[in-house]
């Protein structure tokens, strides 16, 4: 029933898919060898070539209206391992090159390697890290195998928590560690669901398993551990208590990739699982509790967000408020009433916060580290002022802010339309009283913060350092990237739905 | 009641109360003792479950070179040990239930196994002679899996470089702060001088049956890995500094190499990571030593930590 | 023949795991370390090297045999170090665990 | 019952220990420690499976211990990032636990 997307041969195109993952990876190993530098130069040249394959796939898969496929090796899953790439992985690819290539330029400043010196700690590990996020990320995104997944996974892992603690203060190699160990549980609690699923089916294959997979109790006790594993990755509440000292403690463009497209690393693959692997599996009752867990994580860290008084702190806490809302695509997405749940508008909503909120919270993230390169500190009652010194950047927090707001015509904006456009449509109006409220909270934090921004000082700011205009430039230009994101149709969209299976919702024995 | 499985039986039960012992010891020490004969005994266990590639990988790797780091920390740590403040009853009896449910539900999973049992062992084995190799593991490692073997690699160097990132500014590129012994020990000395050439010789050797055999090049770099600990440890060879451009190439020539041949296998096999009709050993066996060689420095230096100090002590 | 090979093999295996069990016992009970080393070398020589001897039979080919050989003089040669260095740890310390 | 069983409620087990040590202990070294039991567990069921699955001449499944000997190595890189992080924090602060003054808010 579901011949259109079987992975069963390499389709035109496929070694893209290699590239976006290898090529990272060939920048590491250079990198490694050469060192100092070079890393850098790597790097920069690695990113324009990523960027343009990610967009190639995009382009392909866009074209083509199918799923792009490669079979690693010409072995055959389930013996061998395939990578596939579907609407919402060339859109994740973009949107991950998109903010990675950012990154790179705005961190060129504060990680270069001294010219003529030997070679430094920082700028040598934090390349390498950068191009092994996004190594992980593609292969998260382009994986076609729950194990290959988990090898994936433990990357993206391994990249991230060095980053935490690059500047090396103790309260960071706290924060590492515990990111680490919280890391490590989801990791193996999923690893654990990978065996029940490969001992009852015979396989990891994601495509396979869909056909293959039945509503049993093994399934059920896969679906659970494996679930709660990547929630204590993604961060959701109550399993937040490791991102906000990770987040708000590892460089400014270290927090910008962390929040804006790590975390989403591992919910993009709960949506793999529950949508892709599992379809038959969901019901009404687990998508709603997943969806009161993220109801509570908007009001809670929303909430926690008002009262914050560092910058950073108060970014990360509305990090784990917004995750929250990518939740509510469980229940909206998975009607069990519609017959093609992809058509649902709360599926292409929950896509687009997710987008959005990456563009827009690794603006924030830029920007905040900017005031306070430029400030010494980010105390948000020492901001007064900041608005005539660097006014590009006060100017970036604020449309990033409306974008996380919702307010039009951002793509936050049309993300949370969409969403509440599926609570009525489904019937579920309690979320949409939690969105509502969220984007109250979300309002009250961000002019809590632009308030103080743009009121003048009673005595002169004092600069300890002067910010460059290009790094406000690429702060700003990923702004407007969330910006340009409202100006996406208010409907679903055909590219979010290419290579869904046409499965029914209910899928009995 | 054979008596295999008479032995079977007592040693889950010795599993388990070893694993219970380091879970609940009071010391630390005590704890990673437990955990490292506990280790040992599971190796035991995979040979019984005959998976002997993986006993090996688990007493090298999983009891051997983890315990070696676990013991080595609790003896940095004994200092500090009952700082900590232990979580409350109530949380514990919660936490406990919710294991010990855990633990039923896996129970269930196992005890009551499906009515189509799956199995890719016929598949593995028909087209294990296309690869030249004899050892089906080895060729679900590097032929038809083997993207998550290079994936792996990758993830071995970041968890290196994330351990070197620790090192203060000022020590980067130094010397590893490996606890060498501060007197020289003439027996540890005489140890350090006599096992090396044969654990070498053994590392090598399974290395080179992994292709056919049980064995391969984790388990191989684990046992040359531990033998170059050994003489770190004993102070014959000084600890290299991370900064040295030899260093650099041995951690990474085996992943540089699997990833060249795998872009080969563009050209010559027409997909990545296939390898041509005919030649699909040679190049496996090429990959293998290198790796191994890799993933010897690399377990070394992991073992050795993070960069503490310049000058040679 | 065979039969008095299996005969010379029950035996030593069993001879070889009395020592193992006497040497656990010693390690449990005896009082201080080096005591208790004196108990574990016991096992690990005398108790090992008979249950090999006694396997040497069943070993099929002289390759095996020697390998079983090789792995009692490695255990013999690890054993004797580590016996070596805790017993100077013990004597450097003057305490008794 | 057979071997593979056994070992599988062995695995289960090891499991439920491992978990049970890695949240309730407040320390972080024994928490790793109980992480390493807790892979081992999973890794133990990922035999019984493979076990299960022996045919073609073969004692067990390859693919499932492919797994293994690949997860053994994560975990491995695992435990000794871990351990280098612990240790910085115990050279840094002179004390390693995971709740600095927010204990209160820790042990929530």
């Amino acid at each position: 029933m579901t011949a259109a997307v079987f992975a069963d041969a390499t389709t035109a195109g496929g070694y893209f898919l290699v590239l976006a993952i290898i090529l990272p990876v060939a920048g590491i190993l250079l990198s490694l060898v050469l060192g100092g530098r070079y890393a850098e130069r790597i790097a920069l040249i690695l990113l324009p070539a990523g960027l343009a394959v990610a967009v190639a796939i995009f382009a392909i898969v866009w074209r083509g209206g199918e799923p792009v496929v490669y079979i690693v090796g010409g072995w055959q899953p389930p013996l061998g391992l395939a990578l596939r790439a579907d609407g919402i992985s060339v859109a994740m690819l973009v949107t991950a090159a998109v903010v990675i290539c950012a990154t790179g330029l705005f961190a060129r400043e504060e990680f270069r390697q001294p010219p003529g010196q030997p070679e430094a700690r920082a700028p040598l590990v934090f390349w390498i890290l950068l191009l092994a996020i996004w190594s992980a990320l593609n292969a998260l995104v382009l994986g076609d195998d729950l194990f290959n997944l988990y090898v994936a996974l433990e990357l993206l892992t391994f990249a991230a928590v060095p980053l935490v603690c690059l500047k090396g203060y103790e309260e960071t190699i706290r924060a590492a560690l515990r990111y680490l160990l919280f890391a490590l549980l989801g990791s193996v609690l999923y690893l654990l669901g990978t065996a029940l699923l490969y001992g009852a089916y015979g396989t990891l294959d994601i495509v396979l398993l869909s056909t293959r997979l039945r509503p049993e109790p093994v399934s059920w006790i896969a679906a659970a551990l494996m679930t709660a594993g990547l929630l204590a990755k993604t961060a959701l509440f109550p399993l937040h208590i490791w991102l906000p000292p990770a987040h708000a403690g590892a460089p400014a463009p270290g927090s910008a990739v962390l929040s804006a497209l790590v975390v989403k690393g591992s919910f993009f693959l709960i949506v793999r699982l529950w949508f892709d692997a599992m379809p038959g599996l969901m019901n009404s009752a687990a998508a709603q509790f997943l969806a009161t867990l993220g109801a509570g994580a908007v009001l809670f860290g929303s909430v926690v967000a008002l009262r914050q008084q560092r910058l950073k702190l108060l970014i990360a806490y509305s990090t784990i408020a917004q995750i929250g809302y990518l939740f509510f695509i469980f229940p909206l997405a998975m009607g069990a009433m519609a017959s093609e749940p992809w058509n649902d508008v709360g599926w292409t909503g929950g896509w687009i916060q997710l987008f959005s909120h990456a563009f827009a919270k690794a603006a924030m993230f830029m920007a905040a580290g900017l005031i306070a390169e430029s400030l010494g500190h980010d105390r948000i009652a020492g901001f007064a002022g900041i608005g005539r010194v660097l006014p590009i950047t006060t100017f970036t927090f604020g449309i990033a802010g409306l974008s996380l707001m919702g307010v039009p015509p951002t793509g936050g904006f049309v993300a949370k339309w969409l969403l509440l456009q599926a609570t009525v449509m489904e019937g579920q109006w309690w979320w949409a009283a939690v969105m509502l409220v969220g984007g109250l909270l979300a309002g009250g934090y961000i002019f809590m913060v632009l308030g103080k921004m743009l009121c003048s000082a009673d005595v002169p700011v004092k600069v300890c350092a002067s910010v460059t205009r290009s790094r406000e430039v690429v702060a700003l230009t990923l702004a407007l990237c969330a910006v340009l994101l409202g100006l996406v149709p208010l409907r679903p969209s055909a590219l979010l739905q290419i290579g869904r299976p046409a499965i029914p919702a209910v899928n009995s024995r | 009641m054979t008596v295999a499985l008479a032995f079977d039986i007592g040693l889950g039960i010795l599993l388990l109360a070893v694993a219970g012992w380091a879970v609940a010891a009071c010391s630390t020490y005590a704890a990673t003792i437990a955990f490292i004969v506990y280790g040992l005994l599971l190796a035991i266990a995979w040979v019984r479950l005959f998976a002997v590639d993986v006993a090996l990988t688990e007493a090298a790797i999983g009891s051997g070179v983890t315990g070696m780091l676990l013991l080595s920390a609790a003896a940095r740590l004994r200092v500090i040990e009952p700082a900590a403040v232990a979580a409350g009853t109530p949380l514990r009896i919660a936490v406990g239930i919710s294991c010990a449910l855990i633990s039923v539900a896996l129970a269930a999973a196992i005890l009551f196994p499906p009515d189509v049992v799956f199995t890719l062992a016929p598949a593995a084995m028909a087209h294990l002679p296309e690869s030249g190799l004899g050892n089906p593991v080895a060729g679900v490692l590097f032929v038809y899996r083997s993207l998550d073997t290079l994936l792996e690699k990758a993830v071995l160097l970041l968890a290196l470089l994330g351990v070197w990132s620790l090192a203060p500014d000022r020590f980067w590129g130094g010397i590893p702060g490996l606890q060498v012994y501060r007197q020289r020990n003439a027996i540890l000395i005489f140890f350090a001088q006599i096992l090396p050439p044969l654990g070498i010789m053994v590392g090598i050797y399974m290395t080179w049956v992994g292709a056919d055999h049980p064995g391969g090049a984790f388990q191989g770099g684990a046992v040359l890995a531990v033998m170059w600990i050994l003489v770190m440890i004993a102070g014959l060879r000084d600890v290299p500094p991370i900064g040295q451009r030899w260093m650099r190439l041995l951690v990474v020539v085996g992943p540089v190499v699997f990833l060249a041949i795998g872009l080969a296998g563009f050209a010559l096999a027409g997909a990545f990571l296939g390898y041509p009709a005919g030649y699909a050993k040679p190049f496996i066996i090429v990959i293998e030593v290198t790796l191994q060689i890799s993933i010897a420095v690399t377990l070394g230096l992991l073992a050795a930590g993070p960069p503490e100090r310049i000058q040679p002590q | 023949m065979n039969f008095a090979l299996n005969i010379f093999t029950v035996l030593a295996v069993a001879a070889g795991a009395f020592f193992f069990l006497a040497g656990t016992v010693g390690l449990l009970r005896f009082p201080d370390v080096l005591t208790r080393l004196h108990a574990l070398t016991k096992a690990d020589n005398l108790g090992l090297g008979l249950i090999v001897l006694g396997l040497l039979p069943h070993a099929g080919g002289l390759l095996g045999a020697l390998k079983l050989i090789g792995i009692w003089l490695l255990v013999q040669l690890s054993g004797a170090i580590v016996t070596q260095l805790i017993a100077s740890l013990t004597r450097q310390d003057g305490s008794r665990a | 019952m057979n071997a593979a069983m056994l070992f599988g409620l062995c695995g289960a087990a090891l499991v439920g220990f491992g978990l049970f040590g890695l949240v309730t202990n407040p320390q972080p070294l024994r928490k790793i420690l109980a992480f390493n039991l807790l892979g081992s567990g999973v890794f133990l069921l990922f035999g019984v499976i493979a076990r299960r699955g022996a045919a073609a001449g073969l004692g067990a499944d390859p693919v499932p211990q492919a797994f293994v000997i690949t997860g053994i190595v994560v975990a491995f890189s695992a435990t000794a990032l871990a351990v280098a992080l612990l240790l910085r924090l115990f050279e840094a602060t002179g004390q390693a636990t995971l709740s600095a003054d927010d204990a209160e808010e820790d042990s929530r």
